[in-house]
């Protein structure tokens, strides 16, 4: 059995990517196989070299065979990926399976404390909703909206939240500094733990004459969401 | 047990045919049935089920039902019929020619030899079948589906996006705001300036009725604070809410733009206009 | 964009086995989303023959290139599984398949009567196999191979007996069309014999001078699995 082949169908079977290093742990651990047979056993040593020189070799004869994906190392790791041009269907193959619900009113609040007040902890947020936030916050760290961040410096050390860069490219948001009325946001006080919180910090505070929409995507639906067509509110420009 | 039937094969050993069985009296449990006992003993006389002699299979079967019994191994009800069937079939044989044919002749089609013959033949057939479903099910084993990370993940496509925009965000912020400050009595923090909301509103309405449209950063170039510049939002939040108005955007990260929804009453300065 | 390759990239980022019907779900999708191309609009009405058709030719040229996978359809939905020399290096990637217990003999061989002929009623099974098969019938149902497809008319109405789509995934098969020698076996029960000569109806009544074994293929490997040499077992004739 060729060394190409084998790596191959790692590749193609494996659900993340793979570096050398672990793709030679797995031809280790078939040769350790009580069953292995003589060509499994032979491959257990494969050096780093052959193994880098196979997947290179695998990733033209991909590239040659044009198909719609292609073998890419991507930081040290290989894995099969589409190619770009078949976005669109790929899309619909997601959203056929698991178009994510309709964010609710009190993850909306809660998503939107989190971004102003970033990192912020959950004592924090519920002080601020005046509510319980447990299973809304699971909902959003499951999106993938809110990440957990770091940790505070107050007792108990809380772990501290903040927004990710998906919730960025969902809301067509550059960064944070385009949150509009930031600054007001983030200052209302509530009451603040013994120690200083940290929660300006590295934030931007764009003054009132920057605040700008510039989201088109996001205007559009708000424009939907109001009930009236799109199309009759934008003329053409 | 297995003594007993060392024993047994002593006892029977003139005869080859019997030895030899009680070597394969592993078999025994293996047969399935009389037809897969009857294939068995074809196999071993290396011959076609179509060429078999029929007389000298009753009389193995039968040997071999006896050695069964010896053994003490219980003998199902299948195999005992089929005993039957093969000493009717052994008899019928001994006849002369002339008085098989004349059974024959009564019975069409019931000759027992044919029915004993397509019936191996059928059953050989399915056992063959079976042995190729169990290299299908032993292949099975070793093909592994690809099952590529979840898409969500993966740098191939982009996630979905929820249906919501950057104003349900700031509807949500207005929310927190009005509560927080209800609950907390903290709203003077923020509106502690001499704008309210609702004097915000009537700007805005004026400046847009006056206008036809105006651009979204327009409105905010007058604002002294902050807080101004947070009540011109609200404001401009609630008439859009309230489908006074709406907003455009001309081109990707241009200005937007504020006008009278097409529909608001009173139509003071209705229809597109540009400035 | 080809639709062969649309498909192609749509199952090589399937978590799951895709029909047909599902394909063309997502095409559709794909076509009604806001920022849809015309070339992604036009393939929103892919007929059915033509899916089918683009799915058994990529499934050919994966065939020809011979890499360590390869297009299957089994139980009408297509998939990439890799190819079965790989499994000692799969197995140590993603662990031994999670399969239940091999069927036993008894079990196999009723399975390939239940397949060959169904419908069929349990009797006419026993007729075949000699043997009583009740309690090999209800492992084959509690496994979920078989089941219960509706009655015979015939006295006393019996129960007829079927394959499940479960028993195609199994043993890797596409359809019922797809089982090993498939017109043979079928053949003795769907041909109606010249003239009724024996009782039983549904089973073969071909006269004794018409029948043959044809299928060598079959009875070499029957020998091969009872550990005998083939060629004592049926000398060429």
């Amino acid at each position: 059995m060729e060394l190409k082949s084998i790596l191959e169908s790692l590749l193609f079977s494996a659900q993340k990517p793979l570096s050398v290093k672990e793709l030679r742990e797995v031809l280790a651990n078939a040769a350790a196989a009580e069953d292995a047979e003589a060509d499994t056993r032979s491959l257990a040593k494969a050096k780093e070299g052959e193994v880098t020189a196979a997947l290179e070799q695998l990733a033209r004869e991909h590239e040659a065979a044009a198909r719609s994906y292609r073998l890419a190392c991507v930081a040290g790791a290989w894995q099969f990926v589409t190619q770009p041009e078949f976005a669109p269907w790929l899309r619909a193959l997601v959203g056929v399976k698991a178009r994510p619900p309709r964010l609710s009113q009190p993850a909306l609040e809660t998503l939107a404390i989190i971004a102003y007040r970033q990192p912020v902890t959950r004592a924090e947020v519920e002080q601020i909703r005046g509510v319980n936030v447990d299973g809304v916050m699971q909902t959003l760290m499951e999106r993938g909206l809110v990440e957990s961040v770091g940790r505070a410096e107050v007792v108990g050390r809380p772990q501290t939240y903040g927004t990710t860069a998906l919730f960025l490219e969902y809301f067509g948001l550059r960064g944070l500094e385009d949150l509009p009325a930031a600054d007001e946001l983030r200052r209302l006080s509530i009451e603040k733990p013994p120690a200083p919180v940290t929660a300006e910090s590295g934030l931007a505070t764009t003054p009132p004459e920057q605040l700008a929409l510039e989201n088109k995507a996001g205007e559009t639906k708000a424009a939907d969401s109001s009930g009236k067509p799109a199309a009759g509110d934008s003329p053409a420009s | 047990m297995f003594q007993r039937c060392q024993a047994a094969a002593a006892a029977i050993e003139f005869s080859p045919f019997i030895r030899r069985m009680a070597e394969y009296k592993v078999h025994f449990e293996v047969f399935e049935g009389p037809l897969d006992l009857l294939l068995y003993l074809i196999k071993k006389e290396e011959v076609d089920i179509y060429e078999v002699n029929l007389t000298r299979l009753a009389t193995q079967f039968i040997e071999y039902i006896d050695l069964m019994r010896e053994f003490d191994l219980e003998v199902a009800g299948e195999f005992l019929v089929m005993a039957s069937t093969l000493m009717y079939i052994k008899s019928r044989e001994l006849l002369p020619a002339d008085q098989q044919a004349q059974i024959e002749g009564e019975e069409e089609g019931e000759d027992p030899r044919w029915e004993l013959i397509r019936q191996l033949v059928e059953y050989r057939k399915f056992k063959d079948a079976a042995v190729r479903l169990q290299a299908l099910e032993a292949r099975q084993e070793e093909i592994f589906p690809r099952v590529p990370g979840r898409l969500e993940a993966g740098p191939v496509a982009e996630p979905p996006k929820p249906d919501v925009s950057i104003f349900d965000l700031l509807n949500a912020v207005n929310t927190v705001l009005q509560r927080f400050g209800r609950r907390e009595g903290a709203a003077r923090e923020i509106f502690d300036d001499k704008w309210t909301v609702s004097e915000k509103i009537e700007f805005i309405l004026q400046v847009v009725a006056g206008r036809g449209a105006v651009k979204f950063s327009e409105l905010f170039e007058t604002a002294a604070s902050r807080s101004e510049v947070v009540c011109t939002f609200l404001a401009l939040l609630e008439l859009i809410r309230l489908k006074q108005l709406v907003c455009a955007q001309g081109q990707e990260f241009g200005d937007i733009e504020i006008r009278r929804a097409p529909s608001a009453a009173p139509a003071v300065a209705a229809g597109p206009q540009l400035p």
